[in-house]
């Protein structure tokens, strides 16, 4: 691990902004605006955080349902990703998103998703796009292990290594797609091992070590700006609560296999392996640990503070242009 | 014309969630070609040496307890692919058995939609009636919930123009079983709508099987001066509409309309005859959606009963929104009736 | 109420499809970002080697000569993988590209609907604006031609009911590339509907680039005493219906309807108030039509105005049959309009 | 080869049949019925035949446009095929399917099939019935070199993998999907490659040759019979035609390519590996192939006679059960 001073910093500052994001943003969202579909990504921080480390602004991901993380890890600010959690106009999407949309155009990120999979080909098209314009960005299309076994995922696969696109395909296989293993779903033992299919590397790592994602990430990224075309990197990670907040996971997982994956903790690991390399003082990790704290603190103030939307961006951005009577007509609407 | 088949009067009060599963069970019992398939439907899939057994109950537990009677033969958890296993329901159902699949959320039909179009709807037809397909789609619609846009559609509409398909949109714990039974008895495609809103919802319901019939509407509520007609959950905008109205001395004929495929016009239309006044109300989006159908077909077939314009009360032609407040003006209430109502009447 | 920028008076005539493919040329001239993907687009695609370019030219020849001009950079054959390159078009598309992605037959959609419904159509909205996608489907339509139930679809109906999408259907050459060029420079996705049956209809087009609004029908006969509204090809179907009622001594006007979203009530409100009747011709079926979409609206907003009841001439509810006896009788035409009308006048 | 003679005939018969319907009953399809819509198998004689020869009528099979030669080597009568094309009522599907649905449920056919790659699952779907029903039998699902990029058939495969069904997934990778050459469309080298991304055994077999695809067909079906799960097997064959009767196939492959594969033509294959072992002689051969020409003219003719459709069934069997004035309501008909 020969990675500098400022590198870890940021790499540990990246996990623990997503981790305090989860455990204090998700509760209190719930609090606010029920809903059934905030997905916590507690537990996964290393992955999109090993990753996007290779990343600019300028470079795009795809996300999925339980995109927090990601987000995060591309440089979205929390503050206005739990605005938009709480469904204020000061959110990313102006509230009109949620957590299963949150977007941030300026920063490549192309949107956490509702649909499985559904935002692997946004990505594949980003990177088409920066391979036609020459931009030399890459992409990442953010999948999990359910989401593996998805069609348009194949397709996808087949087109970009067809077309030899600068995308990473990157399985999060977290052991479970809602309450079902992918031991059941998935048949072969790693997604990585699908990438042959494709001619493309195909890299299997531990998820819960963010150097080993570094790495693979690394290289990944590397052969896209290169133009020698897509990987697929498959980190095995874990997710510590349920599928949402609602589910209990012990009704499809035992005690036992959580406290080996909690015992995993990539935080907890970062310090277990940094910290006596010297580099990194517990202490600055602990300060890390409590400028997160800080900043959700911040950021609940500020999506509390924030207005909710006019009732009337109702009928904003349907489309740039489009006869504004026509979102209304025939539905006698009150507003 | 409330008809005796289409309400009950035993005492036992059950959740429509739970009407929905007594129908699956029931039916399961008495044919054992009978199977359902989706994502989650036990849940814990493969994890039987842990003492793991139907972890989920299904996404909003209409199938639990199922995997416990039956067996996982026939409660089939699937992998994350509803294009295959909404297609290979549709195989299963085309050589013999009576095959129910389960698609989470109405929103994801994009995904597996090749399936219902091209080979469940049209099978029985290019093949010149050599194939029955009695295959049930279960899934779930309805916005209100904070969900955002991909998990909040209604959508029906695009079921009902589709040829060779069959819709029904229970509304209640007592239409939910009896339309399930109908559906899985029913040897053709069905797709089965069940509304978020409702599955905590209490109603009387028998316990020995029965069957509502599909393509027939039911009045909920008689009424003189206007025939509202309700789709799904909105038969109960309808109706709590309806007593408001009543308050300011309007008499509101009250259609839950159940079927989307067959839809029941005639039953609509003997009502317009009488109230002169039809008012349509739909969750979904208003362009090309069974409101824009069902007052098409009124004006078309009642013409000269109306003395009002044949009205609609239905979603934005926009996505649904997150934001609480945006959501709570997106889906029709009461009073978005109450004042449409009043347009016409005055 | 026929308009200048609805029709042209040049001398030059091409074909449907060669306006089609003039359009793209001219679009991709002038913007760079402009490209195209699809099956066979070109064709022979990584044939090079063997002197082998644009073998195919798309399957109709819509996309002929692209490639030489622009290269396989901007003319992208694909694999046979709609969801994937549909999906990437959009991805392009809200990236900064304007990405036209053809889809062989509207009958295929259910393969890549997800990606058209979950993300073109809503990326914009539930991203709170933060995105454009200017994002063009072309498609085909149109049942008459032998191919039975799965590629003979019209099936606009349901793109017009799914917010954030526009569509428009081109019923000749000059329309053909007018909105062409419209739906390529426009921000939003829109799905443009191309008529098989079309295609090697000749027509005055101007050579150089012209737009024509998006969402505006045209009058291309005006008349009084009813109003026919024509989708695509059925537009021809409406004129040749209202020159035989002409001789019965009924003067018919025939809309052009060309975007199914958003669809030009209005222009079709103002001629039904001078006409008092209305019969819409769609090639699609029935439920959850254009068509009944279009008589609802009327029946809504122009109630007053109307002599007798809105109506319809559609396909049946069936699928579309492959015995060309069967299909003769699947497909509207100006025999059933012209009994339909009948019956309206008398 | 140590198969019978009985077998060996019944082979032989099995593809001249295919291939005089294809040279006889395409043309005259198109001078009674202009369709864009038929599809020539000749030259891929070899795969349904090799395969078939392994199945019983309670066996299923599902098709795809490209067709007619499943259908007959599953034993579907050609008259009746024949007249379906001629858009008749005698037809197999009463004439409302014309070449692309051809079905035939006697024989678990189920129907070839318009869009590429969908009858797939349905293939699948008929395998579960028979796990389920303890029936014995196993289905296969044909798809092309094309459908072997389409999302569905990815899921179905590991879909099958995880439910160990009796299907076998077989590619008739004929070098082309319409003009679009397999070496652009697919970015592997064989299809059959991607079948240890599911767990399967993935063979590639010369699908001009009956009896290797006669022989790798029968350890698959013993495999699913067995209840041991599925197989993909990839037959390379070539289509001598173009992709329908409208296209010029040197559009997009050459003469030498084409004069290659002509050279290797199955039934000519089969004729220089059989005649020379003495167990068929070319005479009883070249008797088939007249008793084929019969059969064609004897269809022909039964087609030409046979009644058109009644226009009223336009409604029939659409459904099972559903009120007929719904047909026509509101549509206006004049029927
Ligand atoms: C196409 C589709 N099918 C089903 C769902 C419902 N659903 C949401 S998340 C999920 C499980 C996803 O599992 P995985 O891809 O492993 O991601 P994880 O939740 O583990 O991060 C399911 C079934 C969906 N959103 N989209
Ligand atoms: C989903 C879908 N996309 C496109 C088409 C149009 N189409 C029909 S056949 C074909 C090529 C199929 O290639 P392949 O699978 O190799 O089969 P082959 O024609 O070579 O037998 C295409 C693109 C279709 N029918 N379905
Ligand atoms: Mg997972
Ligand atoms: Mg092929």
């Amino acid at each position: 691990m020969d990675l500098s001073r400022d590198t870890l910093i940021s790499l540990y500052k990246t996990m623990t902004t997503i981790r305090h994001f989860e455990e204090r943003g998700i509760p209190e969202t719930g609090q606010r605006q029920m809903s059934a579909s905030v997905h916590s990504s507690a537990g996964q921080e290393a992955v999109p955080t090993g990753i996007c480390a290779h990343l600019t602004n300028e470079d795009y991901i795809g996300s999925t349902h339980r995109g927090h993380g990601h987000c995060i890890a591309k440089g979205v600010d929390p503050k206005n990703m739990m605005a938009e959690l709480f469904g204020r106009s000061t959110g990313n999407n102006k509230g009109k998103g949620g957590s299963m949309h949150i977007a941030d155009m300026s920063k490549g990120m192309l949107g956490t998703n509702g649909v499985v999979a559904a935002s692997v080909p946004l990505a594949v098209g980003a990177a088409l796009t920066s391979k036609l314009r020459n931009f030399g960005r890459v992409a990442v299309a953010f999948f999990g292990d359910g989401g593996a076994n998805q069609g348009v995922l194949h397709e996808c696969m087949n087109l970009a290594s067809v077309w030899k696109l600068p995308v990473i395909f990157c399985c999060e296989n977290n052991g479970y797609a809602e309450s079902t293993p992918v031991s059941y779903g998935l048949s072969v033992a790693n997604v990585a091992d699908r990438a042959a299919g494709y001619d493309m590397p195909g890299i299997h790592v531990d998820g819960m070590d963010v150097f080993a994602v570094y790495e693979a990430a690394g290289e990944a990224v590397a052969r896209a700006r290169a133009g020698e075309g897509p990987s697929l990197l498959e980190c095995r990670t874990y997710r510590f609560y349920g599928h949402t907040v609602f589910d209990d996971p012990l009704s499809y997982r035992t005690k036992e296999e959580q406290d080996h994956w909690r015992s995993r903790d990539p935080l907890k690991l970062f310090r277990e392996m940094v910290v006596p390399e010297g580099l990194v003082t517990e202490e600055e990790l602990n300060q890390m640990d409590d400028e997160a704290e800080a900043l959700m603190e911040e950021a609940i103030k500020f999506a509390d503070e924030s207005p909710m939307p006019d009732p009337l961006e109702l009928y904003d951005d349907v489309y740039v242009d489009y006869p504004v009577d026509m979102m209304r007509r025939g539905a006698n609407m009150d507003i | 014309m409330t008809t005796d088949i289409m309400s009950t009067t035993v005492d036992r009060e059950i959740l429509y969630r739970e009407a929905i599963n007594e129908a699956l069970r029931q039916e399961m019992e008495l044919d054992e070609t009978v199977i359902i398939m989706g994502e989650e439907i036990a849940g814990g899939a493969g994890l039987e040496h842990l003492g793991i057994v139907d972890a989920w109950g299904g996404p909003f537990r209409t199938t639990v307890g199922l995997i416990q009677q039956f067996g996982k033969e026939r409660i089939l958890d699937t992998p994350l692919s509803e294009a295959a296993f909404v297609g290979t329901a549709i195989g299963a159902a085309s050589t013999g058995m009576r095959a129910v699949a389960e698609l989470m959320f109405v929103d994801f039909v994009g995904v597996c939609m090749d399936q219902l179009l091209n080979n469940a709807a049209k099978m029985r037809y290019m093949f010149g009636g050599q194939v029955k397909v009695p295959f049930v789609l279960l899934t779930r619609i309805g916005a209100g919930f904070g969900s955002a846009a991909q998990h909040s559609e209604s959508f029906y509409s695009i079921f009902s123009h589709i040829p060779g398909l069959k819709g029904v949109v229970p509304s209640d714990p007592y239409t939910a079983k009896g339309l399930l039974t109908a559906a899985i008895r029913d040897d053709d495609p069905v797709v089965y709508f069940e509304h978020k809103g409702l599955y905590l919802d209490k109603g009387a319901v028998p316990e020995e099987p029965y069957v509502i019939p599909l393509g027939k509407a039911r009045t909920v509520r008689p009424g003189k001066d206007i025939t509202l007609v309700g789709i799904s959950r909105m038969t109960w905008v309808c109706t709590e509409a309806a007593e408001e109205l009543q308050k300011q001395g309007t008499n509101a004929e009250v259609i839950d309309l159940l079927s989307v495929s067959p839809i029941d016009y005639d039953h609509i239309i003997d009502s317009v005859r009488r109230t002169h006044r039809l008012v349509v109300v739909d969750e979904d989006t208003p362009v090309c959606s069974l409101a824009s159908d069902i007052c098409a077909r009124v004006a078309e077939e009642a013409f000269d009963y109306l003395d009002a314009p044949p009205s609609r009360v239905t979603a934005p032609h926009t996505p649904v929104p997150y934001s609480r407040p945006l959501e709570n003006n997106y889906v029709p209430n009461a009073a978005r009736v109450v004042r449409t109502v009043q347009g016409l009447v005055s």
